[in-house]
């Protein structure tokens, strides 16, 4: 780390900017201490995972303060730290990072979150006999979410990106032994790579544009001016200016990610891993690093916008945020697995970031993207408590009236649910989500994106109803009866909901401050931001639809607690629609069918030719030296090796006589020695006589 | 002490008639101490050349023919003192000090 | 021509003598230790009065004492049946007188070449404290070394197996 | 003090004044000769003389520690027994063992003897009073001590005796361990004064702060160079308590127990010289040799002080002999490698720094700490370990 300060020239950006890495490597440090501790050294881990966190969570506030002193005093923070890292020929790679109002954000929303979780999985984990491997992990990939937060290079974010991609494959994997663990863990680790072929492609394409791989740097950076001017001007195919093409390229990275459509598969498969994992990784930071990745470059996918106007670009996410959102609502309510059901609505959430960011800008979608961020974490640590009083019970069909069992999980879960249901005025989903509709409904280029968004929200309410239904009311059906978990696990919950449900409002019409905030605009507290036209008539409806969901939900599971063995109430009505819920919409069938068959099928092309072309090529080769070889020990044995025998024998011989020269006896060399002086010196007087 | 006119020679001459004998003595005993006892007199021998030229030599101031002798002293008792060493090392394994006895490492 | 020098040289001679020819080992060591004394006093003689008594001090006192206790730990000091010489010491006795003969050859041949007289050196022994400690301070060193190396040598050499060295 | 023709100086230089008086008689070819003839018999009578007056002493003061009378019958308190020794010594029969080597038993106490008498040559019994002023006196001096441990082994060997042998190969092993702690506690003398001249270190101590002299012994370093040499001596010299070469008890007489008659007197004189010489030796080293004691008794003659600070020495000698009991072999051998020759080195250190130190109080404290500190040390160490220390004896049960 030494030389990266030495190389950081800018002399303009601050002492916090400066140190800005420290909050990335202190948890990377961190898991390398952890790596290099004994098994049962649990305490001794987990305080140095916790303690580097909580240390980056201090650093990350400063820095946070940092930005917001500069906002509030009236201009826009960006400070960026660069220094080239390997020089070849005249071009040089360049790391840096940045420091930012969007970096800021996520970096306190990333290190909170995760130090939250990180103290409910020392109850979570408490039994697991890898605790110190799973806290090594962890921390790893805190410092690596981390590093991507903060990273102004395109190179240093690909680093880290590929590193959350690792430590998601291997906490994902975490209990390898089981086999579904594995596929999962390999299943995401090739599906997201599949989105990162594209992302490095897109990299590759900006660097060789623009010759640069920072993205901000005093106006030299790839997102700044000059560059984005020269993006635009020229014509990619199909109608797409550079910066869209490259713009969408990256999205590729992204969806892959955050599990977008058609990248989505991976996500539900993840929830194998441990649940402080699926709360952390795969609801809470990861995938939304595919959003927060968009907002990063969002001037390349937003450049060449007339005013109101949008570009092809920014279109595509938008459809695509808008489908995944229906689309993985839809199957989240065909789902008995109570994490599966959190990962679909992740995934249809995330839809909702993406399509925010199309539709309204980078605040809309970030601001949908933290609140998410606590309250799915919430609803993720509230499942994986529910799990660990049903004594590892996953299917929501063999738990029920739990609400008397586990009071305390059972309020903040309810609360978590009304959040992400975006129950009206109250909680903090409401906001964002309604930012979102908002922005849909004002979209110029169509108005599908709008209905499809409507749709998702009643879904939302109405899988959320199902799922807390079947959990909490009714009556017990499981076997062992429910307890409620320790403190440790209880606490973390209960501030995440207290700020699940303040977040929202940072984020209101009439104090939009978080907006304001990442545009660096000023912010003013008026009533008159409810009098937009229409925000009433839209808050309205949406809280109908809200409305419509949790009773529609209720209605149909109420407190009728089903035998696990019985029919779904849906599955009554229209048994084809809920098959295909049931099974994915046979998204993964599809998959096998087309990608997984062809890589099959040219599996065995590959291994045909091997064994035929060029194995017979190898035993061809090999048979001929083979040949040679035989010749060549028939010289040795009758030519070489007996003029070597020969020599041998004449050495020792030759020895044997000298040997006898070697009496043994001290006296005779020393009496040679004497006669050798003589003869010297005789030698030397009668050369010098005159 | 100081003698009238002793030419160099002389002591030239006893050097070498006492190198001579500590030679004789290294040659023909057959106790190894014997021998040890010859080399000790052959390099006292040396010595008295050393000291004999730097009384004689153009620099006595120098010291050198002087220090000479003195670290050849020394190590003259280094040797003795490991040559001993090894007789009686010997002498612990085969039970004799008879060069004669001793030709193990005959060739 | 100075008497002293001949009565030394005399006595020198004859101890060596003595220590070859004598057949008792320990009358040997005795006889080469009256040898030392002499040189030492030619030594003196020579004006070089510190290696004088360096010699005393070192010969007489060290290494004739060490050869004796060689000698006891060895029972070399009762005569052998088969006589001290060697089978073959007419041959050592030949090479020997040839190594005098060539030695004192080189010196008569020499004779006229080497001076025969010179001043005394007024050369005390501060001065040798001095070039001990000055130009010769690194063989001193080099020579301490050796000196503790060869005594640890020669008492892992000479220790018994078991018990620790005499 | 030159050499005035003041009534003190006179009777200071009293025996110079006399030599060249008689030396005035002969040739001016002869007078050297003459020199060196006339001071050699003042040695070989003078010495032996003061060896008389020393037995009485040492025979009467043990007498006193023993709690006995001592010698009290030949003449005035005794004080002529050791002219009856000699006596008895001369007329008694010369015993030669059949087997024995006749030439070595011969010559071994000629050489001890002449060996001592020799080492007297280059002590500075007066101002200008030493016989031969050498530029290496200290250097000869202990050659000449080296060279009687030969002889020791001689006398050992010659007379065919097991313990004769035993004793001498204790003795010699004695006298190399301790001539080490010799040597070493002498070179801190001779690093101060920068010279093997033992006129010259009397000298360099012969000078005064108001009226105390600057003997070593008054150092940090002096002192303990001055008690490892005191030891060190009785060592050399086989006196008790490290008299176990000559230890009754267990070897008959060490290594002239087949000794006898004149012979035997020969040893008992050499013994007592080599001890007179040795602490003749530390006074001159330590305690300023001839020089006077304080500064306004400069007009009392040097070779009083001398021969004053030489008795007592003896005295001390003679002290601890009937003190301190015999201590045994291995105990002696680790006392001389594992205690003292470290702490001798250590004091080699500690007299480099007070020669650097330079002048003040500063060194003073500075060495004493060190030596102090070094010696508890060490004598923890040793006891802890139990190569030294108390012994203890099972009695009869």
């Amino acid at each position: 780390m030494q030389e990266m300060i030495s190389f950081a020239p800018s002399s303009t950006s601050s002492m916090v900017a400066q140190y800005l890495w420290l909050i990335p490597a202190l948890p990377v440090a961190a898991s390398g201490l952890i790596a290099l501790l004994k098994q049962p050294k649990r305490r001794t881990a987990a305080w140095l995972a916790i303690g580097s966190l909580s240390l980056s969570l201090l650093l990350s506030l400063v820095a946070f303060g940092h930005v917001l002193a500069g906002w509030t005093g009236g201009m826009v923070v960006r400070e960026t730290v660069n220094f080239a890292w390997i020089h070849f020929g005249y071009t040089a790679v360049d790391l840096g990072w940045v420091l930012d109002s969007l970096a800021a954000v996520m970096l306190v929303m990333v290190s909170f979150v995760g130090l939250l979780i990180f103290i409910y999985s020392v109850g979570y984990m408490a039994h697991d006999e890898n605790f110190t491997r799973f806290f090594c992990f962890m921390s790893l990939f805190a410092g690596a979410m981390l590093g991507v937060v903060i990273s102004n290079s395109m190179l240093l974010l690909f680093m880290c990106w590929e590193l959350v991609g690792l430590t998601s494959y291997l906490l994902i994997g975490f209990w390898y032994q089981k086999p579904s663990a594995a596929a999962a863990a390999k299943k995401a680790f090739i599906t997201t790579r599949f989105g990162d072929i594209f992302f490095l492609l897109g990299i590759v394409w900006l660097f060789s544009q623009t010759g640069t791989l920072l993205l901000y740097n005093h106006g030299a950076g790839s997102l700044e001016g000059m560059a984005l001017g020269n993006l635009v001007a020229q014509h990619a195919a199909l109608g797409l200016s550079a910066a869209g093409a490259i713009g969408l390229l990256i999205f590729a990275g992204a969806a892959g990610k955050s599990g977008q459509l058609p990248l989505h598969v991976w996500l539900p498969d993840a929830m194998e891993g441990p649940t402080p994992v699926s709360a952390l990784i795969h609801a809470a930071t990861m995938v939304a690093a595919g959003v927060f990745l968009i907002a990063r470059v969002y001037p390349l996918m937003q450049i060449g916008a007339q005013p109101g106007g949008t570009t092809a670009a920014l279109t595509v996410v938008t459809w695509i945020g808008a489908a995944t959102a229906v689309f993985a609502a839809l199957i989240a309510v065909g789902q008995n697995d109570i994490k599966r059901i959190l990962a679909y609505s992740t995934v249809s959430q995330l839809g909702y970031m993406m399509a925010g960011l199309g539709l309204g800008g980078v605040a809309v979608g970030m601001f949908h993207l933290i609140t998410h961020a606590f309250f799915k974490a919430l609803l993720f640590l509230g499942a994986g408590s529910v799990i660990h009083g049903c004594h590892e019970e996953q299917d929501v069909r063999r738990m029920g009236g739990l609400k008397a069992d586990m009071p305390l999980t059972f309020v903040t879960y309810a609360i978590g649910m009304l959040a992400l249901c975006g129950f009206p005025l109250i909680f903090s989903g409401f906001w964002s989500k309604d930012g979102i509709l908002e922005a849909a409904k004002h979209w110029s280029v169509a108005k599908g994106p709008f209905y499809l968004l409507v749709f998702g929200a009643l879904l939302t309410a109405f899988y959320m109803t199902r799922q807390v239904c079947y959990v909490f009311f009714g009556h017990w059906r499981g076997h062992h009866p429910a307890h409620e978990s320790p403190k440790v696990m209880t606490v973390p919950l209960a501030i995440l909901a207290f700020f699940a449900i303040v977040l929202g409002a940072i984020g209101t019409p009439a104090w939009p401050w978080f907006h304001a905030f990442l545009e660096g605009r000023a912010v003013t507290f008026s009533w008159h931001g409810f009098a937009e036209p229409g925000l009433l008539a839209l808050m309205l409806t949406s809280s109908l639809v809200v409305f419509l969901g949790l009773v529609l939900g209720w209605w149909i599971y109420g407190d009728k607690s089903p035998k696990p063995e019985a029919q779904d109430a849906l599955e009554h009505a229209a048994p084809w629609l809920w098959a295909g819920l049931r099974d994915r919409l046979y998204i993964d069938e599809f998959y096998g069918v087309t990608v997984l068959a062809f890589y099959a099928w040219w599996g065995r092309v590959a291994d045909w030719l091997d064994r035929r072309v060029w194995g017979g090529i190898v035993a061809a080769v090999a048979w001929i030296f083979g040949l040679w070889a035989q010749l060549v020990r028939l010289l040795d044995i009758h030519w070489v090796d007996g003029g070597f025998d020969k020599s041998c024998e004449e050495l020792s011989t030759g020895g044997g006589i000298l040997a006898s020269v070697q009496t043994g006896r001290v006296q005779n060399y020393l009496r040679i020695l004497a006669v050798a002086v003589v003869v010297l010196a005789a030698i030397l007087l009668w050369g010098s006589r005159p | 002490m100081t003698g009238f006119a002793t030419p160099l020679a002389n002591y030239l001459l006893l050097a070498a008639l006492l190198f001579a004998i500590g030679l004789a003595g290294a040659l023909t005993r057959r106790n190894a101490i014997m021998v040890l006892i010859g080399i000790e007199l052959m390099l006292n021998a040396a010595n008295l050349n050393l000291i004999a030229f730097w009384r004689y030599g153009p620099h006595p101031e120098a010291l050198t023919g002087m220090m000479f002798a003195i670290f050849s002293i020394a190590v003259a008792a280094a040797e003795a003192a490991v040559g001993l060493g090894l007789v009686i090392a010997i002498y612990r394994h085969t039970n004799t000090t008879d060069l004669d006895k001793m030709n193990r490492m005959k060739g | 021509m100075n008497p002293v020098f001949y009565i030394l040289a005399v006595l020198t001679l004859a101890g060596g003598l003595a220590a070859i020819l004598l057949r008792s080992l320990v009358h040997s060591v005795l006889a080469v230790t009256a040898a030392f004394a002499g040189l030492a006093l030619v030594f003196l003689q020579l004006d070089a009065q510190f290696a004088g008594f360096a010699q005393i001090l070192i010969y007489i006192g060290a290494v004739a004492i060490l050869i004796v206790f060689a000698v006891l730990l060895t029972r070399s000091s009762e005569l052998p049946k088969s006589g001290v010489f060697s089978n073959t010491w007419i041959v050592g006795l030949v090479i020997a007188a040839g190594v005098f003969a060539v030695l004192g050859w080189a010196v008569l041949e020499s004779m006229s070449a080497v001076p025969q007289q010179a001043a005394v050196p007024a050369v005390t022994v501060h001065d040798i404290g001095n070039a001990l400690m000055g130009r010769y301070v690194l063989p001193l060193e080099i020579v301490a070394l050796l000196l503790t190396a060869a005594t640890i040598g020669a008492v892992i050499v000479a220790m018994h197996e078991k018990e620790g060295p005499k | 003090m030159m050499h005035d023709g003041s009534l003190a100086a006179n009777l200071d230089q009293i025996f110079i004044l006399l030599r060249d008086w008689v030396v005035g008689f002969l040739p001016a070819v002869l007078r050297p000769a003459a020199d060196a003839v006339l001071g050699v018999i003042a040695i070989i009578c003078v010495f032996p003389a003061f060896f008389a007056v020393v037995v009485v002493l040492e025979r009467k003061g043990v007498g006193r520690i023993q709690n006995r009378y001592g010698p009290n019958r030949v003449g005035p308190y005794g004080l002529f027994q050791p002219i009856a020794d000699a006596i008895k010594a001369l007329i008694k029969e010369d015993i030669v063992p059949n087997r024995a080597d006749a030439v070595v038993h011969f010559m071994a106490p000629l050489v001890l003897l002449i060996t001592v008498f020799m080492s007297f040559a280059v002590l500075p019994v007066g101002r200008n009073m030493a016989l031969v002023d050498m530029d290496s006196g200290l250097l000869f001096f202990i050659a000449m001590g080296a060279a009687t441990e030969l002889s020791v082994f001689m006398a050992g060997w010659s007379s065919r005796n097991k313990y004769s042998l035993l004793g001498a190969i204790r003795a010699v092993a004695q006298m190399i361990s301790y001539e080490v702690i010799l040597l070493l506690s002498t070179v801190t003398v001779v690093m101060i004064t920068g010279s093997l001249s033992l006129t010259r270190i009397v000298e360099a101590q012969n000078h005064f702060t108001w009226i105390l002299p600057h003997w070593f012994i008054f150092t940090p370093w002096g002192v303990a160079a001055f008690v490892m040499f005191i030891i060190a001596g009785m060592a050399e010299t086989n006196r008790s308590p490290f008299d176990v070469p000559e230890g009754e008890s267990e070897i008959v007489a060490g290594y002239h127990t087949e000794y006898s008659g004149f012979k035997f007197a020969i040893f008992y004189i050499a013994e007592y010289l080599s001890m007179i010489s040795i602490s003749a030796l530390g006074a001159t080293l330590f305690l300023g040799g001839w020089s006077a004691p304080l500064s306004f008794l400069n007009w009392v003659p040097s070779w009083i002080w001398f021969f004053a600070k030489v008795l007592i020495a003896m005295f001390v000698f003679i002290w601890v002999r009937g003190t301190v009991p015999r201590i045994r072999q291995d105990q002696l051998m680790n006392f001389a490698w594992k205690f003292l020759l470290p702490i001798a080195l250590i004091d080699l250190v500690v007299t480099a720094l007070w020669h650097f130190m330079g002048e003040g109080w500063m060194r003073w404290m500075v060495t004493a700490v060190i030596l102090v500190a070094c010696w508890a040390l060490m004598g923890r160490l040793e006891m802890r370990n139990r190569h030294i220390g108390p012994r203890k004896y099972r009695y009869a049960e």
